[in-house]
């Protein structure tokens, strides 16, 4: 009964800001209802018992995907009013297609069932909670069997890292940058020269 | 027998020639004649390869002779396999003989581009021989299909003012055509398990497959005959084309449409040919009538031509249709004559065209005045359209009209009235540019036939009155394999019926 | 050899003159082609004794021609009496237009190919008469048609000359269409072409029914009927007469030889070669009676309006062939041939005289602008009266004994189409006496209407020009009494032997025989009542026939336009065909066809490829819009119609 | 009603994810808002993943989801580069105006 | 599972990723390191990688717990997208050079796309596969837009991005669903479940999961109707990349598609027959006819290749041995085919500028008969006329077809190829029956010349020796189907 109060709220409020998402104004706000949608789901995961998944959500969604978004839709000057026209226009069309696909997606969910003999497919059966919490199980699959796996994500970041600076680098002749090396080779002596000045002296 | 790969050897002979064309170095004068000389040599020599094909053939055999074969598509039953039988050598001596005269007829006509054309022409001969050498279905339709590719080319490089139209429609009608061809190519793979073209003939297909079958080998080779209704990308493709296209268009590609219905409709589906014989019957007349009133009112000698030839090859499917030997071997006459019988009055119009550079037949008249040989050159070739006895185009029209007769007098009077259509429309037009008064004045100082071309219409003249006067040289040949046609034929056919009346 | 000789050397010349013209010259052409074509002629006498008079009918097999299936056709020269009698006729008309041409084409630019196109028609016809099979025959067939093709459009620059040329071609091609489906006919009954065959089968089958064209017919009965058309085609019998008349636009001797003497007799040569198969067929007979009679008739009445000198002689020509025919239409075949020959001597010698005067006249043809030129050119005068009064059957005349015959054999052949025919005949024959001596009358006699110039000079013929008209009037004169015995007298069964066929019932001959007086001497006293109609209008009261014409304007009108036929044809074949040509082209073609098929086609795949592009709108939504409509609909179409 | 079972997560994915896709149709000319909203359809993705893992007591789909989370966050640094790059170019970045190529 | 990790079958991928990463270090470090030399060393890598490809694609061997499988499919099909890699990459150089658009990343980002597609090809796993297919996405994305500061291949970029992570939500709301139906996301588990004794094909869940899957792997391959990114981004982005983009990604996603379609969901060939038959029909159309009307050649090529995409799904329809087979040699023909089409696509600059209408090869016949050859050769076999190699690819996948009764599907492609044959012609009319425009630039550069080279004698001799390629398919086929 309270599992499924906490249920309905996390759902209903997830689903509420993603329709805010869609239906805002303002880029800005709608950045910001996405953050309220990921916390809510992140509390769903938590009710499904994938606390480590909740956790991720919230550092990695909100802390770095939806910062991304605000800080770009921040940093364009967009025309709000002007991207906002014809709002409707194919509001019919995607109303349609919405709850068709709606619908028979919960047809289908309502009825689910899962395949005969599916216990025997399961390839990474989880743990009950006394033998190792959710992070640690998960870490374990992920650094063992799924090693292929987190190698291959390691090369896509990498690739999304190449990519970005390719794309937006600009480098600007006569701009400053900061080199590391040289500041932690500094000695004092190099820049530093120690003059005694005569009192009342000048220099 | 013979050890080495004759056929294979006139096939890409012509090939080997076309590479070496390529490598021709120079500026333009040097490369054209270098080109010239190396395209006519080669074509020559291909000529003289394939006669030994006839010196190795017997003619008392019905089978394939002379067979090749070698692995070439692995994992499949498709290979690689040549070999003719009475009927496809001589369109193989078709191919070779017309296509030296083509080269030489180019001499003067062609001076753009020399290098291009003879390889397009060495291209086009090497496909030509091998889609009549093939004894593989796959085989057959590439050696089919790439005739398109060099007769593209050489209609819309070296063509008229319309050759863009002409050559798009010649291309995508004949592709059309063709590939539904294809599609039953693979059924028949797959219900027979072999594409090997023997095996296949005597391969019993279930009864309404065939119909399909046939109707998918019609689509292709109706239009490449051409029959009425889909002959209109023919008189287009001939006005355009060059006039060594024309002929070779004319002598050798139209052909290759009724050498497929010899080759495949009938023998493989013989219950299906059986059951579409009125409808071939039917287009064939429509085609003789139609297209004869039709070259009545043309105003362009080259598409008078055309439309005769369209009207010359619904004799010839009236004649395979027949199924009797006379018609059959009618047929089959019908085409190698008609081949060199259209091929020389394209070679003909030709001539004043290099000359005038007009083929409206108005704009002449008169030639005889100034033009005697030419005159009797083409009064030879106009007489053997018209199928006098003594030419060649007597025998097989009159085999064929008489074998048609046998099994259906019906068709044989409506065929037989392109016997005075056909005389009147050459004659109109023999008179139009060859009779009257020489008045225009640009045609006052023509010149009659060069060297040259005498040189090419002698070995021409020479074709037609054999063929008239000695037709069995060409005939016996193919008395064995027409009547191993028409055996399995009617074999076919009552054990088809015996099949259906048991079923029953 | 003498036998394959006598066939090829016109041939021979032929060629010679023809591709070798230019180096032996004209005058060698000349000698060449005349020289040949004497030694055919003497040939032909020594195969005629040989065959017609010893009786040694052979036959000379030279090549196999075609052969397919039981089709097995040999190029084969059969000589009998029949074959004996055309050769000869053939010949020498021949040899005598040869040499008459010499003369007469002395002033034309292209001699060889005149003298080369004679010989090659020779050598068609003897082809044609020599035949032992039916495709052989039509191989001469067609090459005698070719032939005068050439020759009529001789003078090619002149339009009407390559015009009539394509009109003979084509009517006979006409004829050959009729021709041909009797061969098909012929072999689908006889499982055979040669001669020899169909013969000995022709009595097994006399009752054989065949399903052609979708009817019972009787089957000899249908394959003589379209055999004859192909004779009809090609003897210019009413119907398919229109080529003849304007033939006469090739050179005159090119009107002796091929449109009077001989390739126009081909079709009653076949019909006589066809006797075995014929005789089994009354319906076919009766049929060949009746053209014959009515063309007979019918060109007979055009011929004597007709003012063209040339063009009087061929309608004549065409009606003595309706003699022939119907001659052979009573089973009188060997009268027929009788007819055939004296006829090629007399009109052949007409025609030549009629080219003496032509030649003469500097070319004029209207006899209403001759006259009087009698007196200047009296040889030829002479010899065109003894051709007249042959043509007339005016007694002892050639013409008088076999036309007589002919009359009594329709009459003697006791059946109402017989007689029909007799009191047409009769009636052509009155008529053909008088366009025959109105043609004498206007030509020769009478005052000049030819301008000074003309008249001036007027002048006799060289003698190689007259030597053969000579030939021939002996010929017009003799033939008749010297060949009636043997041709259709007593000694006639051992002059023909297995030539001609005649069954039992057909006896018409041996009655003509016996026909009763008045039967026999009527022909010849409306004969000379023509004359002499002839004479009171033209000569004794020359305002007569203007006056009659005027009168019987309609009728006048009727005649002198050939009783229509060529506006018939023209306006029942000629213009509908072009009009259907052009229709079907530009219509069919053009129109339906491209318009549905290539052009159509190509037509909507551009409006369609342009409707695809520019599905391709540019805007990112639009195309993410596609993919989620396009997941839906699968989505949807899965739920509801996989399961 | 009461009792939480896999098809009500479903249905909620469910939603979000048709939100998703009505996002894209409503908000057609803001780019980020339609890269909004496939971050929307992603999360229904992990909602599922992650209610089938629960339910089939499978460590697998929490796995997959954690990957998609990096990914996606790896395609929104590259997505939102490409934006500012065009915005570079453009000054806009209204999807409508998007319409250099086609046909 | 076997509890020592087999590194081996991963070697060309781990090698590819290795030197990936040098050859950053190298860019980034190393001084005055422009487009050229890491161009360079690309392609040695990528030969290398080929051979390691090559010699390890023989039996099939899994490792990661079955997550990465190595057979001679994968084998065939990574040797064919590293030579696309290579051959494009080879092409590239002297054009970005010109178009001073020489910048270090640019091998170095094809390389790690080449390396995404290896995985993906080598996924048995839809983990794998979906990193795989981030990792060659990721790079395209970035590719697509490389020319940053134009604002045409923004566009592209944004475009290409924007849909394809709408389709990558598609793909794994359905991959989300068929995990929650199957309990498995390996694909020899939902091989084996399906292959199993209980009718489970009919389940709902699996089925929309299953359209789902379809969709997101369809637009990848860019077949109708989600092939709306290919035309744009094509046209927008810099030539020598639309040159990569047609042919190596479409190669992996190709027989990716197909890897999935067969392995793990091979059982429910009656179920996904009916959609992959239906996209190929509209590919097949879409790819005929839209091309008509185009000018822009990069434009044509990108419906031209929807078309082939078409084609190649044919194959796939008939899902049999026999198909696959098909999609094989279509794959690899069609590699040779457009590979050389771009060489003279990079090729067309007239007074040093690039050029790209249909229009701008006029006359080359004239002007540069040789690479008219060329290109006329490439246009023939595209359009399929034997006896050039194009011919073949077509001839296997409708072969195919016909094996499998889709009488309808054989009959409705080799229709509409002769549509499409239309503006293939069209190119060849250009250049020979027009009169010439302007002549293009000479001279090529090297590599651009041996490309063509390669690929026309490829596409003209193929008829003479078919027997490798076709073998080496045949095989690859078979590896696909349990034995």
């Amino acid at each position: 009964m309270f599992a499924a109060l906490i249920f309905y709220m996390f759902a209903g409020l997830t689903v509420a800001s993603g329709v805010a998402v869609i239906s805002a104004r303002n880029p800005v706000h709608s950045v910001l209802f996405l953050i309220l949608c990921f916390f809510n789901a992140a509390g769903l995961f938590l009710l499904l018992g994938a606390e480590f998944l909740a956790m991720v959500l919230v550092v990695v969604y909100v802390g770095a995907v939806a910062v991304l978004f605000l800080f770009v839709v921040m940093m364009l000057d967009i025309n709000v009013v002007k991207l906002r026209e014809g709002f409707l226009q194919y509001l019919p069309t995607g109303a349609l297609i919405g709850l068709v696909l709606l619908l028979e997606l919960t047809v289908v969910f309502a009825g689910w069932a899962f395949a005969p003999d599916v216990e025997a497919l399961v390839a990474a059966p989880a743990p009950t909670a006394d033998v190792a919490s959710n992070t640690e199980a998960l870490g374990r699959l992920l650094y063992t069997t799924y090693a292929y796996l987190f190698q291959a994500s390691g090369v896509i970041l990498l690739v999304a890292m190449v990519g970005t600076i390719l794309l937006t680098l600009r480098v600007r002749a006569g701009g400053r940058k900061q080199k590391i090396a040289d500041q932690v080779a500094r000695r004092a002596a190099d820049t530093l020269e120690i003059r005694k000045v005569p009192t009342g002296g000048g220099i | 027998m013979i050890d080495w790969p004759l056929l294979s050897l006139t096939t890409f002979l012509p090939l080997v020639g076309a590479l070496f064309i390529l490598t021709i170095r120079g500026d333009a004068q040097t490369v054209a004649r270098n080109a010239r000389s190396v395209a006519m040599l080669t074509s020559v020599a291909t000529f003289i390869v394939s006669l030994f094909i006839l010196a190795y053939f017997d003619p008392n055999s019905a089978e394939f002779q002379l067979k090749e074969t070698a692995t070439w598509l692995p994992g499949t039953a498709i290979t690689y396999a040549m070999g003719v039988d009475g009927i496809s050598m001589w369109f193989v001596l078709l191919s070779t003989f017309l296509t030296p005269l083509c080269i030489l007829s180019s001499y003067g006509a062609v001076e753009q581009r020399v290098k291009e054309y003879m390889v397009a022409f060495l291209v086009l001969e090497t496909l030509m021989v091998g889609m009549f050498c093939a004894l593989d279905l796959v085989l057959f339709y590439v050696f089919f299909e790439g005739v398109l590719i060099p007769m593209f080319i050489i209609i819309g490089v070296w063509g008229g003012a319309r050759r863009v139209y002409a050559a798009f429609k010649f291309f995508l009608y004949t592709l059309a055509g063709s590939v539904l061809m294809l599609i039953a190519m693979m059924a028949m793979y797959f219900q027979a398990g072999t594409t090997d073209i023997p095996t296949l003939m005597a391969h019993v297909f279930p009864e309404g497959m065939q119909l399909w079958l046939w109707l998918a080998f019609f689509a292709s080779f109706a239009v490449k005959v051409p029959m009425w209704p889909v002959h209109t990308w023919l008189p287009d493709a001939h006005v355009e084309a060059p006039t060594a296209g024309s002929v070779i268009l004319a002598g050798v590609l139209l052909k290759m449409g009724a050498y497929g219905f010899i080759r495949f409709s009938v023998p493989m589906f013989p219950v299906a040919t059986e059951f579409f014989t009125p409808l071939v019957y039917t287009l064939s007349i429509v085609a003789v009538v139609y297209t004869s009133l039709v070259a009545l009112v043309q105003e362009d000698m080259k598409k008078l031509i055309a439309y005769s030839s369209v009207a010359h090859m619904g004799y010839v499917t009236i004649g395979v249709f027949s199924m009797t030997t006379q018609g059959v071997e009618g047929a089959i006459y019908q085409m190698l004559s008609h081949g060199v019988v259209s091929g020389a009055l394209f070679l003909c119009v030709g001539v004043v065209y290099d000359r005038m550079h007009t083929r409206e037949i108005a704009r002449y008249g008169g030639l005889a005045e100034r033009m005697p040989v030419y005159a009797f050159t083409f009064m030879v070739f106009t007489m053997a359209s018209v199928g006098l006895p003594g030419t060649s185009g007597f025998v097989g029209e009159f085999l064929v009209l008489l074998g048609v007769f046998q099994v259906n007098s019906w068709v044989a009077l409506f065929a037989a009235s392109g016997l005075v259509l056909g005389a009147t429309y050459m004659l109109y037009l023999y008179r139009r540019v060859v009779f009257g008064r020489l008045t225009r004045d640009d045609l006052k100082d023509i010149l009659d036939m060069d060297r040259r071309e005498i040189a090419i219409f002698v070995p021409l003249i020479v074709m037609v009155v054999w063929m008239g006067v000695y037709p069995n040289t060409f005939l016996e040949p193919m008395h064995a394999s027409v009547a191993k046609l028409i055996d399995n034929f009617e074999l076919a056919k009552a054990a088809q019926g015996a099949a259906s009346v048991a079923v029953r | 050899m003498m036998y394959v000789a006598a066939i090829f050397l016109p041939l021979l010349g032929s060629i010679v003159a023809g591709f070798f013209g230019r180096v032996i010259g004209d005058r060698g052409a000349q000698i060449v082609t005349c020289t040949l074509l004497g030694v055919s002629a003497f040939l032909s006498v020594g195969i005629f004794v040989n065959v017609a008079i010893e009786g040694d009918a052979v036959t000379v097999p030279l090549l196999t021609w075609i052969t397919s299936g039981t089709v097995d056709v040999a190029w084969a020269l059969k000589f009998d009496t029949l074959t004996a009698v055309m050769m000869i006729v053939v010949t020498w008309v021949s040899f005598m237009v040869h040499v008459y041409s010499v003369g007469y084409m002395s002033h034309d630019p292209s001699i060889p190919r005149f003298m080369s196109f004679l010989s090659l028609f020779t050598f068609a016809m003897l082809m044609l008469v020599t035949a032992d099979n039916l495709i052989q025959l039509f191989f001469g067939w067609e090459g005698v048609g070719l032939a005068s093709y050439l020759l009529i459009g001789f003078w090619y620059q002149k339009p009407s000359a390559s015009a009539a040329a394509i009109k003979a071609f084509v009517v006979n091609r006409v004829g050959d269409f009729g021709f041909a489906l009797g061969i098909f006919g012929a072999y689908f009954l006889f499982d055979s072409v040669g001669f020899d065959a169909i013969f000995a089968a022709a009595p097994d089958k006399a009752e054989a029914v065949v399903t052609f064209f979708g009817v019972e017919w009787h089957a000899i009965t249908i394959i003589c009927l379209l055999l004859f058309v192909g004779a009809m085609g090609k003897s210019a019998q009413l119907g398919l007469h229109t080529w003849l008349p304007d033939a006469m636009e090739g050179p005159t001797p090119v009107s002796a030889l091929i449109h009077a003497a001989t390739m126009v007799t081909a079709g009653v040569f076949m019909v006589a070669r066809m006797s075995p198969l014929f005789e089994f067929s009354d319906t076919a007979l009766m049929v060949v009676t009746i053209v014959g009679a009515a063309t007979a008739f019918f060109a007979a009445t055009i011929g004597c309006v007709q003012n063209d000198i040339k063009r009087i002689i061929a309608y004549s020509t065409c009606s003595q062939l309706g003699y022939m025919f119907f001659a052979i239409g009573v089973s009188a075949y060997q009268a027929a041939i009788f007819h055939l020959m004296t006829h090629a001597f007399f009109k052949a010698l007409l025609f030549l005289g009629a080219g003496s005067v032509i030649h003469a006249m500097s070319d004029e043809q209207d006899i209403r602008r001759m006259g009087g030129v009698g007196k200047h050119i009296k040889v030829t005068w002479a010899l065109m009266w003894i051709g007249s009064l042959a043509l007339a059957g005016v007694p002892f005349f050639a013409g008088f004994y076999s036309k007589d015959i002919i009359l009594e054999a329709a009459f003697g052949a006791h059946t109402w189409i017989g007689q029909t025919a007799y009191f047409l005949g009769v009636g052509a024959a009155f008529l053909t006496a008088f366009y025959s001596w109105r043609l004498l009358i206007l030509v020769f006699e009478g005052r000049p209407r030819a301008d000074e110039h003309v008249m001036a000079h007027v002048h006799e013929s060289p003698a190689v020009m007259i030597l053969p008209l000579l030939v021939l009037a002996s010929g017009a004169v003799f033939a008749g009494w010297l060949g009636y015995d043997m041709f259709v007298g007593h000694a006639r069964e051992g002059f023909w032997r297995e030539a001609i066929l005649t069954l039992e019932g057909h006896a018409s001959l041996e009655n003509a025989h016996h026909v009763p007086a008045w039967v026999v001497w009527l022909p010849t006293i409306m004969a000379g009542s023509g004359i002499a109609l002839a004479y009171v209008l033209y000569k004794v009261a020359p305002s007569i026939p203007k006056a009659l014409a005027d009168s019987f304007r309609p009728l006048y009108l009727f005649l002198l336009n050939k009783w229509y036929f060529d506006e018939l044809y023209d306006f029942l074949f000629v213009k509908p065909a072009f009009k259907l040509g052009r229709g079907l082209w530009q219509g069919g073609d053009g129109a339906l066809i491209d318009g549905v098929g290539p052009d159509g086609v190509a037509a909507a795949t551009k409006v369609v490829a342009n409707r695809v592009a520019r599905l391709q709108t540019g805007y990112l939504y639009h195309y993410a819009f596609a993919m989620l409509i396009g997941v839906a609909v699968f989505v949807t179409w899965y739920l509801f119609n996989a399961r | 009603m009461f009792e939480i079972g896999l098809s009500h997560y479903l249905t909620v994915a469910a939603i979000l994810f048709t939100l998703g896709v009505f996002g894209i149709f409503l908000n057609r000319k803001n780019v980020i808002i339609i890269m909004m909203s496939i971050e929307l359809m992603l999360l229904a993705v992990n909602l599922n993943l992650v209610a089938f893992s629960s339910f089939l007591n499978d460590l697998v789909g929490q796995v997959f989801a954690m990957f998609i989370l990096t990914v996606a966050a790896a395609e929104a640094a590259i997505g939102l580069a490409i934006v500012v790059v065009f915005f570079r170019n453009r000054g806009t970045i209204a999807v409508e105006e998007i319409s250099q190529l086609k046909g | 599972m076997s509890d020592t990790l087999d590194l081996l079958p991963v070697l060309p991928e781990i090698f590819v990723a290795l030197a990936a990463m040098a050859m950053l270090m190298i860019g980034v470090f190393g001084k005055g390191e422009g487009v050229r030399p890491m161009t360079m060393l690309g392609l040695a890598v990528f030969t290398v990688a080929a051979v390691l490809a090559w010699m390890l694609g023989g039996e099939r061997t899994t490792t990661f717990g079955g997550m990465f499988v190595m057979d001679s499919f994968a084998g065939t099909v990574k040797v064919m997208i590293l030579l696309a890699s290579a051959l494009t990459a080879a092409m590239s150089v002297s054009f970005l050079e010109r178009e001073k658009l020489g910048r270090f990343e640019y091998p170095i980002l094809m390389v790690f796309a080449t390396l995404g597609m290896m995985m993906m090809v080598s996924a048995n796993d839809f983990i794998a596969l979906y990193l795989g297919l981030e990792t060659q996405s990721l790079a395209l994305y970035v590719l697509a837009a490389y020319n940053r500061e134009n604002a045409r291949a923004t566009e592209a970029g944004l475009k290409y991005f924007v849909l394809g992570s709408l389709a990558s939500g598609m793909l794994l709301y359905g991959v989300s669903l068929v995990y929650g139906f199957a309990g498995t996301t390996s694909f020899d588990g939902l091989a084996r479940l399906f292959g199993g004794e209980h009718p489970v094909a009919s389940h709902a869940g699996l089925i929309a999961g299953l359209v789902f899957v379809v969709a997101g792997l369809a637009f990848k391959v860019s077949a109708v109707p989600f092939h709306m990114w290919t035309p744009d981004v094509y046209e927008g982005a810099p030539t020598p990349v639309t040159a990569f983009f047609a042919v190596a990604p479409k190669i992996a996603a190709l027989a990716l598609f197909t890897r999935v379609m067969i392995g793990p969901f091979g059982e429910l060939a009656d179920q996904w027959r009916q959609v992959v038959t239906f996209i190929a029909i509209a590919s097949m159309f879409v790819g005929s006819f839209a091309a008509i009307g185009q000018n822009n050649i990069k434009r044509l090529m990108a419906y031209s290749s929807i078309g082939h995409v078409g084609f190649v799904l044919v194959g796939l329809a008939a899902g049999t041995a026999a198909g696959v087979q098909g999609v094989l040699v279509y794959l690899a023909i069609y590699l040779f085919m457009n590979v050389g089409t771009f060489a003279v696509i990079l090729s067309m600059r007239q007074k040093g500028r690039m050029v790209e209408g249909i229009d701008d090869l006029a006359g080359l016949s004239k002007t540069n008969p040789a690479m008219a050859l060329v290109m006329a050769a490439l246009m023939f076999s595209m359009a399929g006329i034997p006896p050039l190699a194009g011919f073949w690819g077509k001839f296997y996948v409708f072969m195919a077809a016909v094996d499998a009764g889709l009488f309808t599907l054989a009959i409705i492609g080799v229709l509409t190829s002769v549509v499409s044959t239309f503006y293939y012609l069209r190119i060849i009319k250009v250049m020979y029956f027009d009169e010439p425009s302007e002549s293009f630039d000479k001279p090529l550069s090297r590599s651009v010349g041996i490309v063509m080279a390669v690929s026309t004698a490829v596409v003209l001799l193929f008829s003479f020796l078919p027997g490798p390629l076709l073998s080496t398919a045949k095989a690859a086929a078979v590896a696909l189907f349990p034995q």
